[in-house]
């Protein structure tokens, strides 16, 4: 796959400026280019919420980052974790004596750095609260929940926990509420196609014309298993079918659904994704509150889709609604 | 008597695993492309690339701020798990030498201890989890061993890379239990864990000229 | 590259299935599924606008169909104009006695069955009017303006036109507004790689590992000149230039731009080209008021970008701030 | 005596068009893949698969009605450039036949001035532009002439194939100057045009089998 590129050690850097000269009146940056928070943050007596990883999947993570969501982000290289001191930064600039919740996905160097954060604002007074993300049903089997990953779910994760700080919820209910919404949110996904990390220069798993991956990561791992590259029917309802038996809806429940792209799957393909996965939840008596159908976590330029499910009640519905605009996400 | 292991000897140490981590970038990558995200050589060599001028441009006087600031810097330059281990490494290594501009090999054996308990904290990883620490413990083990023995630091180095390699070999065969290797499961198995052999490239480049001649050129 | 698909024979009406499942509040049909208009169509007393084109390029066109945008739109298969009657169908379902536009790209086969659609509007006294999109720079020189083909600028001009229609304007008054709008907007574009027709199962063109094709078409049809592979810099710096040289704006005009991705390459690299463009403008004098980064017309799942100019005045600004939400755009 | 062509003939000869079109999917294609969008393969095979029926199921009693709903399907079934002045041409040609329920070699001749015409006033293409045209404008004048010179139907679709042929020969060094392949530019020189193929295509499935046995089987 060719990337339109410049010297890749700067890809990151050069990515973030234009986004920011792209969206002056949304977005600023603290001590570093890589801290990337709200034009009008902090937000006195708002519960702060900050996030951070790899880049390469926009609009995860900065994408976020706005009205009604996201206060701050840590922003790292290409699949790597952004560092310590990074999240030190956002967190001080976004602090506005709420306190401030975490919320990002469940990945080794992602957890070691923002503990080491977490560390060191306490030793400066701000509370800091963590929200892991571990959605992904195809990283662990339900006995293992604990050790999943966190993937497009998030996006879901950021959208409640925005909308009740937002609207005056304390630290302790903000965190509550978003940890309600992780219980009921699962992400299933296939790859078709692997990406390239610019630095590496060559993609990071290869995959034959007629084959799939099955649960892959958001960063080019390779998922659990290989197989046939089925039909968009099949592979809708094989996702469908994993997220339902771990997630154990009853009957009646509504669903926000999402069906993400990777990157270079076309919006058309998702549609046709959606159409089976709404007639298999209608079979069950489950009905599509709201659904989302677009690139909201990519992973460059690889193929392929992932589904999310979401069970809401009347508060998630209240929280799901509320507006938000980002410079990825506008909702009113 | 004693052998007395100076501060450029320790500067001079740090760059040749620089410069080992950057020289192996193409391997390790390999390595993490295979059952992780293909990052590992790409961010150690950032931090090489980080700690060659550090060594260069900090006088290591006092050798724990020297070590925990090359944690730092390492954590600046890349802040992946792998990235992330070896910055806490440098740190814990500097914490039991604060203040001392000179080290014995006792001194050697405490910061092997504190990067093994280190990792460990930082990661939670166990033994057997086929993570780094299948490589660090037992060279841990078979380095306070070994001074514990009084063989030469030479030997004590061989016989810590020796457990290291050996560490390495033990956990190939094994399913990964830890980080994002966890999640391609059974495909693991077979497979060289990328912070193993990322452990044995630094290890190597630490005793590489032989410890033994270290003395002479201190 | 890989799809998800079922029998490719179903691509578009499985895609408009899945759509209309997905955004039940927002869009219907008439007649026929690949008519899609606004629930709320026909909006007594407003000019309605209708378009259609190929499908494979969502948002184009149907995408823009809601609230502040477009009224209907008729859709073709992969890459291939609607028919006559589709459009005579959509006409009939949002003519709200104020007249129709019909705003779309310039190709042959459009333009033939739109000036079929319009023999028969006109039939029944639906009056409608037509306005061509013809920003590709690209496509031909200057003095032959006429035979360029429609791009992505035609979203620019479905928001202008949209916010003139909603805001009351007459069928005179959104044509001119539209024409006024096309005539400050020119697009620019490279590929990378093609892509595929579902039905044809092969690639469109072949095209090396290190080459790119100046000028492609959004339908995958070759472009002016292939070429070595150029940085992003490198790349901006040449579109910028071209579309320049001909839109020829004045120090101190104020611009919209719009970045947009064909398909796989990442919003990254989009980012890093806007990053160029908005330092080589700032450095002619030009202004960005409003910058768009994203995908607003696909080719599947092409690599490659387009860069557009749009020269506004305060009357543009106005409509451009409008608010409009459809399924793909939503402005606030 | 005047060879005299039935409705079931006519509605044979558009299954064999029909067919054609779905035999040649890929040539075409290929074809318009070197200076278009590549759909023209398909878009003539979904108006074969239409038309395959509809001459099946449709009584050639009035062929003016016959054809002019063959052209509404065919538009219906695939609305790209070469679709929409296949549709036009049936449509055109059903036109000066109306109420006809066979026809004279004149007619044909009539029927092959309205879809040149017809072509020229949908596409406002002219001959030398490199389009459909340059097939369709010679074919028809040497039909003309030779039907004016009494030859028989099957001499004058030879001429007209023939003619046809020497059109597509002709353009083929030119810039195409219409629709999408003249975006292309310079890269459209030596290449075939598509539309030009597609009526060598039909033509010859028109006079296939040679129409010398038109009248033996009417
Ligand atoms: N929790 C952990 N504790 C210790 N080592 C770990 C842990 N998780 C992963 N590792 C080690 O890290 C290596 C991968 O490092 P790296 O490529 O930097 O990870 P990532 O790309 O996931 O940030 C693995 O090969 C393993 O040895
Ligand atoms: N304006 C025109 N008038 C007549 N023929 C045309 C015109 N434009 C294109 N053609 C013919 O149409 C052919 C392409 O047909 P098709 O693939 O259906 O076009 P498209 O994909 O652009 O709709 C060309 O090879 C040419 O012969
Ligand atoms: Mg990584
Ligand atoms: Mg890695
Ligand atoms: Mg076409
Ligand atoms: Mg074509």
């Amino acid at each position: 796959m060719k990337k339109i590129l410049n010297n890749p050690e700067n890809f990151v850097t050069e990515m973030l400026d234009g986004l920011l000269k792209a969206h002056p009146d949304q977005l600023t940056y603290t001590e570093d280019i890589h801290c990337i928070v709200r034009t009008d943050s902090p937000i006195e007596g708002k519960v702060a919420l900050a996030t951070g990883g790899g880049s390469g999947h926009l609009p995860v993570f900065l994408g976020y980052v706005g009205k009604g969501m996201l206060d701050g982000c840590a922003v790292g290289d290409v699949f790597a974790s952004p560092g310590a001191e990074q999240m030190l930064w956002v967190t001080q600039r976004i602090h506005g004596g709420a306190g401030v919740v975490y919320i990002y996905g469940n990945y080794g160097g992602d957890v070691m750095n923002f503990d080491m954060a977490t560390e060191m604002a306490e030793f400066e007074d701000i509370e800091v609260r963590t929200v892991l993300v571990k959605d992904d049903v195809a990283s662990a089997p339900p006995e293992e929940a604990e050790r999943r990953r966190g993937v497009v779910g998030m996006v879901f994760a950021f959208k409640i926990a925005g909308a009740k700080a937002d609207r005056g919820g304390s630290l302790d209910e903000v965190v509550a509420v978003t940890e309600k919404a992780l219980a009921n949110i699962r992400t299933m996904g296939v790859a078709l196609s692997p990406c390239t990390v610019p630095m590496a220069g060559k993609p990071t798993f290869s995959i034959g014309e007629d084959e799939m991956e099955i649960g892959m990561g958001i960063h080019g791992e390779p998922g659990m298993k290989r197989e046939k590259l089925q039909s968009a029917d099949e592979i809708s309802e094989r996702m469908t079918t994993a997220i339902l038996d771990d997630l154990q809806p009853q009957e009646g429940d509504r669903l926000a659904v999402m069906v993400n792209g990777l990157g270079a799957t076309p919006p058309e393909e998702l549609y046709i994704i959606y159409r089976k996965v709404h007639e298999l939840l209608a079979k069950r008596g489950l009905s599509v509150y709201r659904a989302y159908v677009g690139e909201y976590a990519t992973s460059m330029e690889m193929a392929g889709a992932s589904l999310t499910f979401f069970r809401l009640d009347d508060e998630m519905i209240e929280l799901l609604d509320y507006p938000a605009r980002t410079p990825f996400f506008t909702q009113i | 008597m004693t052998t007395l292991i100076s501060g450029q000897a320790v500067a001079r140490a740090l760059s040749r695993v620089s410069q080992a981590l950057i020289e192996q970038k193409e391997t390790l990558t390999s390595l993490d492309q295979a059952m992780g995200d293909g990052d590992m050589g790409i961010t150690l060599t950032k931090i090489g690339n980080a700690l060659l001028p550090y060594c260069a441009d900090t006088a290591p006087d006092d050798l724990g701020k020297f070590l925990i600031g090359a944690g730092m810097t390492a954590n600046r330059a890349g802040p992946s798990t792998m990235g992330t281990l070896l910055a806490t490494a440098l740190m814990r290594a500097g914490k039991v030498i604060k203040g001392k501009s000179e080290l014995t090999p006792q001194d050697l054996a405490d910061m092997f201890a504190a990067v093994d308990t280190g990792i460990q904290e930082r990661g939670k990883a166990k033994p057997g989890d086929k993570t780094i620490v299948d490589a660090v413990h037992p060279a841990n083990e078979a380095f306070a061993q070994a001074i514990a023995a009084g063989v030469t630091l030479a030997e004590a180095g061989a016989k810590a890379l020796q457990a290291a390699k050996n560490g390495l070999d033990n956990v190939t065969p094994l399913r990964s239990k830890m980080g994002r290797a966890s999640w391609v499961g059974e495909r693991t198995k077979g497979k060289v864990d990328p912070g193993c052999a990322a452990f044995v490239v630094m290890l190597s480049a630490i005793i590489e000229p032989p410890s033994a001649s270290y003395s002479q050129t201190i």
